[in-house]
């Protein structure tokens, strides 16, 4: 049975309550879905990943699917050391963002906007004000969390999975199964 | 500013000197003619915030889609809308970030001021002298309000600008007044260069009155750590920022032989600048010294913000006397349940508690050491110092009396705590650096201390954790039960602040800045709000002293990298010299003395460089941010005080990096390498302009981690004026620090290439390589020398501004 | 502060006047010693603070529950948990408070400072005189300060110490610094005693520049209303506070006879102030006023800020100059819209326009007459004013050729709007005064346009429900289409802010309004946030000069209690006198001028009683408090200002309520009537305690509904110093206020009955017998005499005070 | 069957979003019983009743059942044309909240401080500043709201029935046939 993602959708710094607007909890299908049907999708991951290794690889199966990876912080560290580069770029985040967040720019391979941008193991705080940062300044971009947290400045996120690894493991798995299907 | 009413009687006019010849000789001594600017109003430095925004894109991540400062509110502003009162999303954020600017500002102002009345009050008008080695003497106030002060009394015009400028601005934030998020940043632009004045003035002004170093590199080291304040004696503790009554409470020690009954230690920059004072006054008149005796450096660092209730809970003091500004509020509930008595020396924190400033001090102590009431308000700084010296050494035996019959955590209360937790997890939900709680005082309660020790750095202190625990586990005392042995041992070394930069250093460091060949300067500031441990400024620190840049610490982060040894048991300070240059590491001073830091910069244009700085801000800072590789980190910065200073940089044209918990402030300044016009540049020469490499790339920046902060400093230190070797020393730094750390090369390497002998010389045969395969770049291989592909090409003579009337001759 | 250092040559002293023995005369012509507290600092008055705040609780309803200021945040307060820094949440709303205030009291200090230099730049250093009737000429100057000013120029130093106070009171919100909600709101109170003095600077010095009305009772009626834009002419509206730039386009139109092409119209307090400029100015050097020729009353009231959008969809203005204030930060965008040229003459609010202060005025004129940016920055005042009026001249008759091919909303856009409702109720969730937009929209749809016209001044204009309207129905345009005859028609006078009250008229009221005779004064100020429509505020100040009372508006209250005509179609201003008296009510002026409101109080206290007021804040403050009946009512502030404004009357002891709206202030002070020890007021004959009735029950205060309102000021007035028959009058009005609306006796009358002949002669006899049957209190019925029950007992000589030191003789 | 009263747990004012904690919206059946629970309940009505003049009736149904009620604003006004006065105080709102907040307040009768309050008629803004005011400095006083919003600052409400007025009379009749049961 798939794991259910849209429990406890309650921010994991519990002050994060940024006003009427907050994110919704879907299911696995849902964002898989979602993912699926992107045109222009951009997998951004972080740091966390190094404390939760098994994570990479899942980026990675991500990743082959043709979904570009912006790794941000040092984590690209963890994909060179996997040998997967292909389609990683090293960007910071916050120059990322303020990327995204002009409806002209070209993406990291000059082709376009994205449309879709998905976070995973990024520091919460810092996740969650880059969200914001999109919420209020692009909207046409739609936010995705991945991440074992409810991420409330997201459109779409998991709930808060955060004290659950395997089943947050079981979620990840699903969504790429769906996106691969 | 001095009360000086409109019309007055010559008797009244004591404090005025009227000495005709001699002031108008003084005058001309600055032969510098008034600059374009003097006293810069909201307006007049416009044109300049435009420019810096137009090439680093406001950038805000908005903490609150509300607002609710009207009462038309709570206006929904989420996506951009406009509240009642027609403000966007954007604007309200620049809005808040002017009110966090200002508060900053202020803050470092009005304890300038503070500073101002008191020591004017003290010592009289001293004259202002900041010895034969420091000849720009005060370069942000000249800089800025184009005076050259001879007294400390010339400051008062400068603090009335501040506070004029201040109110103008703060005004600027009512309901209905500025709309555009671009004026708003200009304001907050304004607002940071008016907090680097107040910081320069504030410093100055204590440098003066209470003969700290003036720019001295073998400035003494000092005791550093809780373990360093000796148990035997009463343990005075002074936290907070404005030395006033904390150097009473030392005078009065030595006056009364009283160093063997009593200890003082600091916490946060009341720390720093209690060791900065120094055995004589340098007054020039000798009656006037004897007076004014000094102490030296005979206070102890206790330690930084983020150790203050760790210290609390660790039982490490007897009476605190609070000051201002990061003094955390709660202070006096924490002194109240440990039985510690409390002094709030100053009107901006006076908790509640009454004023007892007139008041004998006996009586005052005597209601202290019995408990009478937790804490008083003594505003008169000698009389606070005599009662905070004199209530630590009467109310120790109480306390140990108290303590014997029932500790404030005892064996059993510990177990009985940690076996209490139900593993609910509602601490880790709130715990800034996501410590997992639950597994920590589970350890615990199996008798397995190793994770409270580990952790314990990581904690910032903040009591989340215990206010929501729903088995009321006091979780921060378990922490300092489980950590005692750690405090008791905590003794190390951190050099006092020295103060400004001296004009023959920036001599010696000056060109080799601005050709690169001294990689940059590494400004390493702020506060303890660390996700990941204190231990990462030191990393910082170590690892650009050790690449040969420039690195100056100040405030809270001296203290901090103090904590860390190599492996012979040397902390930084003891392991490299503190001379403002290449390999050396200099502790600047508290929070205030940052302004030096500026001030560095503008020497370099001044001193170096041969610019008038005098009311010339923009020419000034339009020199630094095209020509002076420096860059200021803060990491860890919890404060609006950091908002300000940083924005000041910013100003300045000084780029500042931040970390996570940086995205509260909400707005940085980010460029697009993508926008080929954001980052033409004017060569002076003729008026021409040209594309160059986006050097630096960034404004305000908050990295993910310290491995990208390291990344993007050394990066943020690249300057357009670089000559090739420079270019090369710096590029180097920058690709190696991403191999170490990365574990490849950084994408963006080739835009800073112009020419082939900027390339690091390690690699330099495959990036050639690369440059031509990958990125098309033509490569004549028999020269090794790249015929096409640059940005620009390599030019020795390149003179780059950003500023119109600089050109010197129209093409 | 005047820029001025502390040493300089004799020939450099030009501003300086060194008068040895005519200064000191003159010094002592104010017979006054000085007082305790000259120039008082944070801490100086807060013993007076707290006797405010042990009676009038501080009451917090926090709008957010989260603090966002630092980077250890959002921290979660609910339930008054601490934050990170140890703030909990009682001390952070206390913060905010502060913050608010300090943001109303610069907009007033920052606007005095700058008609402080623009006055002195044009018309230099002018003799500070408020004519013969008014020798208390600058009560709380005199209060606060301790000095009597003699030029313009010694308001300076006055100015600088609101500076020096705020800079310090800013500094203390910082993270880390102030702890205690007590200590906060004590720091409030100091600033809004600050914004009190900044006010009654700004409207001194205007006052005496432009030489308008000091105190005049028959100060002209002016013109009012939308509709008295001539529309044949060129409308430049000048929209704001500050009257500079809007005062030199009025000298421009005077200087070159432009009255017959341009029509000038002032929103918010420029329009008040525009019409107070006087026709010749008060110099006493003829050739002076020669040279500043004035321009009499020939501006129009367009209208109060609740009117903007309405008056920028009905198409009312062809040229905007905006100053500083209560300006809608979209003003750029709609005038964009309807082809508007907008010109910003403030450095508080440039909105992102370009600055052209430098350039040739026919070129900037050209640019905005061409559409070729919407808007333009001229800070300087004599330019923005030719550029002003020569645009609204220009682009007349462009604009009329725009609407002609395009109208700005046609018959068939409004049906195809009103038509496309989907009646989704998003509208009805934002709306403040919850009008049932989506019905007032189907019925327009259908040909009604009934509700259009009953809801159109209930509508505050916020523009949310245009925002979240999913058919993007330009709501408000749908008003002002629908509204267009009302506009056309609004046709008023309103009496032209007369300034401060004279001493002749204190001389009148001073031992009636003591005594009580004359029940009160209701000071009618602030803004237009009405959930129920601007004619609450007319009803209000009808209710209450009917009643006898001496009524006193400002500000926006003033515009808009001037919509409304009696059967006879007379405004309140032209039904009754202008002075300070019972029945009679008076326009004081813009919301500066609120300072002679104070200062009204200060001079009861002062002219009538005899006290000190140099240097004696608190002592006037406690006589105010106890013996002056007045009430402030801000019935629909939104701003700041009036956070502020509201501030210093309670420190001066003067009650205020708002209405609901305001709870967005989150704080009150709220007194308890079960707590007998709170009511425990001195008499200043022995110093004995005496049980008081609660009077002034409240310092701030909530009212539900306008109603409630009424009743409250009514009850607000009472003191105890009243004399019987004061007493008696004042009983009647608030039980027959309450018979009135509420259809009862208010249930707390009792407690303010002393003596049988305070009874309400209508209700006597009844009153009696429900005290002996319901309260139990013992009557003779022989004499009609109260033997018993009264919680004090009436006493003429009773002299009730609330400080120590006035005890005259100790028992 | 009983009105849905937990749906639309949304603000009336939208960008009312304090914080963390926010109400709970139950049913009719819920919270008549915890009124019907309570040991000192005080109902307090505002002047929006003249809005919706049959409020009173109701309020007035529930005064009867021994809960006393406070008339704030003018609103007593309704009750005296009602001729029903016995248990209603006339007091404002704002002072009353001011000595709910109090522990040692001892209620308009003097008995005591009341254990659940419930608020209706009352102008939103305000109403929802009241309930915050108890919410942060005295939450031994359980916070109902039975009036036609969504009341966020409460600890119980309805949720929002602004726009359905029979159904909102409905319920309120659902929660004093609970109470009187
Ligand atoms: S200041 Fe503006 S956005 Fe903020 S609450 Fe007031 S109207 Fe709304
Ligand atoms: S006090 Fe330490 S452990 Fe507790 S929440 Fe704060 S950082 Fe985490
Ligand atoms: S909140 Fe308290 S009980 Fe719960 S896991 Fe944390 S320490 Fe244990
Ligand atoms: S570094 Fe931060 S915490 Fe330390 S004194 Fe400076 S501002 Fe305060
Ligand atoms: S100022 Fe205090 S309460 Fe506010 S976010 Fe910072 S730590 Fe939290
Ligand atoms: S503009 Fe008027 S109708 Fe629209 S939401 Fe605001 S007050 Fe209501
Ligand atoms: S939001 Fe627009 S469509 Fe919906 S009811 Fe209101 S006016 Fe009609
Ligand atoms: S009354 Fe209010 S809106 Fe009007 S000018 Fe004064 S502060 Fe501004």
């Amino acid at each position: 049975m798939a794991v259910d993602t849209t429990k406890n959708p309650v921010p994991f710094e519990m002050a994060q309550i940024p006003g009427p607007e907050m994110a919704k909890a879907y299911n696995t299908a849902v964002i898989g879905a979602i993912l699926k049907k992107a045109k222009r999708p951009l997998l951004v991951v972080g740091a966390e990943l190094f404390e939760d290794p098994v994570m990479f690889d899942k980026a990675i199966e991500i990743g082959k699917t043709g979904v570009p990876i912006a790794a941000t912080a040092h984590s690209i560290k963890g994909f060179v050391e996997r040998g997967y580069t292909e389609n990683v770029t090293m960007i910071g985040l916050h120059p990322l963002t303020n990327y995204l967040r002009f409806k002209d720019w070209q993406g990291l391979d000059g082709k376009g906007q994205y449309d879709v941008v998905i976070f995973t193991g990024i520091f919460y705080k810092f996740a969650s004000a880059m969200f914001s940062a999109l919420k209020n300044f692009n909207r046409d971009i739609k936010r995705v969390s991945i991440d074992r947290y409810y991420h409330v400045n997201a459109d779409m996120t998991f709930g808060n999975l955060a004290f659950n690894p395997d089943q947050y493991h079981e979620a990840v798995d699903e969504v790429i199964a769906k996106l691969k299907a | 500013m001095d009360k000086m009413e409109g019309s007055f009687a010559v008797e009244d006019m004591q404090n005025v000197q009227i000495n005709i010849g001699a002031i108008v000789k003084e005058v001309e001594e600055w032969d510098q003619p008034m600059g374009p600017f003097p006293y810069p109003s909201i307006a007049t430095l416009r044109d300049w915030d435009f420019k810096i925004m137009n090439r680093y894109k406001v950038f805000y991540s908005p903490i609150c889609d509300r607002c609710t400062l009207c009462t038309y509110g709570p206006c929904d502003l989420t996506g951009n809308k406009r509240g009642a009162c027609g403000i966007d999303q954007a604007a309200q954020q620049g809005r808040i970030v002017l009110i966090a600017v200002l508060m900053g500002c202020t803050a470092h102002a009005a304890h300038g001021r503070h500073l101002y009345h008191w020591c004017l009050d003290k010592f009289g008008d001293l004259p202002f002298k900041m010895g034969d080695e420091i000849l720009v003497d005060a370069p942000l106030t000249r800089t800025i309000a184009g005076i050259k002060p001879k007294t400390l009394k010339d400051f008062g015009p400068v603090l009335g600008y501040v506070e004029e400028q201040v109110s103008q601005l703060l005004a600027c934030t009512h309901t209905g007044q500025e709309g555009s998020y671009l004026d708003f940043e200009s304001k907050a632009l304004h607002a940071g260069m008016l907090d680097s004045l107040g910081k320069e003035v504030s410093d100055l002004i204590q440098i003066v009155a209470y003969d700290m170093p003036r720019g001295d590199e073998d400035a003494p080291l000092v005791e550093c750590g809780m373990g360093t304040l000796d148990k035997n004696k009463a343990i005075l503790i002074t936290y907070g920022h404005n030395l006033a009554g904390s150097a009473e409470a030392m005078f009065y020690t030595e006056d009364n032989n009283l160093w063997d009954k009593v200890d003082i230690g600091g916490v946060c920059c009341t720390a720093i600048d209690n060791t900065r004072i120094c055995e004589g006054i340098g007054h020039p008149d000798k009656e006037f010294n004897d007076k004014y005796r000094m102490v030296g450096a005979k206070a102890k660092i206790a330690g930084a913000i983020g150790w203050w209730r760790k210290m609390v809970r660790g039982d490490c003091m007897d009476c605190i006397m609070v000051d201002e500004q990061c003094v955390w509020t709660d202070a006096i509930v924490d002194a109240e349940k440990y039985k510690v008595p409390l002094i709030a020396t100053n009107e901006k924190i006076m908790l509640g508690l009454p004023d007892r400033t007139n008041d004998p001090v006996d009586e005052i102590v005597d209601d202290l050491v019995n408990f009478r009431m937790p804490g008083v308000v003594v505003l008169d700084p000698v009389k606070a110092g005599e009662v905070g010296v004199k209530t630590a050494i009467a109310v120790k035996p109480k306390r140990a009396e108290i303590r014997e019959a029932d500790p404030f955590l005892s064996e059993e209360d510990f177990k009985k705590y940690a076996e209490s937790c139900t593993y609910c997890h509602s601490c880790q939900f709130v715990c800034p650096p996501h410590i997992k709680i639950g597994d920590v005082v589970r350890a615990a309660a199996e008798g397995n201390y190793e994770p409270l020790s580990t952790t314990y750095e990581i904690c910032v202190g903040c009591r989340r954790c215990e206010q929501v625990c729903p088995q009321d586990i006091p979780i921060l005392s378990l922490y300092a039960y489980a950590n005692r042995d750690y405090i008791r041992n905590q003794k190390f070394k951190m050099r006092a602040g020295r103060g400004p930069v001296k004009d023959t250093e920036i001599r010696r460091v000056g060109a080799p800045l601005v050709l690169g060949t001294i990689p940059g300067v590494i400004a390493i500031i702020g506060c303890g709000n660390y996700p990941n441990g204190t231990k990462e400024c030191y990393d910082i620190a170590r690892e650009f002293v050790d690449r040969g840049f420039i690195v100056a610490a100040t405030g809270c982060m001296a203290m901090d990298m103090s904590l860390y040894t190599d492996a012979e048991g040397k902390t930084i300070w003891e392991q490299f010299p503190g001379g403002f240059d290449g390999r050396n590491i200099c502790n600047i001073g508290s929070c205030v003395a940052n302004a030096h830091l500026h001030g560095a910069g503008i020497k370099v244009a001044t001193i170096f460089a041969g610019r008038n700085e005098r009311a010339n801000y923009d020419d000034i800072a339009d020199y630094i941010l095209s020509k002076v590789g420096a860059c200021g980190v803060a990491w860890g910065a919890y404060s609006q005080k950091a908002a300000s200073i940083a924005t000041g940089f910013n100003r300045l044209g000084v780029p500042a990096v931040v970390q996570s918990h940086s995205v509260m402030y909400r707005r940085a300044f980010l460029g697009r390498t993508d926008k080929r016009e954001d980052w033409e540049i004017i060569d002076a020469r003729d008026g021409s302009k040209v594309y160059c490499e986006p050097a630096p790339e960034h404004m305000l920046y908050v990295a993910e981690s310290v491995e990208e902060c390291m990344l993007m400093m050394a990066k943020l230190c690249i300057r357009p004026s670089d000559n090739n070797s420079g270019r090369m020393i710096k590029l180097t730094h920058y690709c190696d620090i991403s191999m170490k750390y990365f574990g490849c090369m950084p994408p963006d390497w080739p835009i800073y290439v112009r020419h082939a002998s900027d390339l690091p010389l390690k690699w330099k045969e495959d990036m050639m390589k690369e440059l031509e395969s990958k990125y098309g770049w033509e490569i004549d291989w028999k020269r090794k020398a790249i015929l096409s592909g640059p940005i620009r090409k390599s030019d020795v003579s390149f003179d780059p501004t950003n500023i119109e009337r600089k050109i010197r001759v129209k093409k």
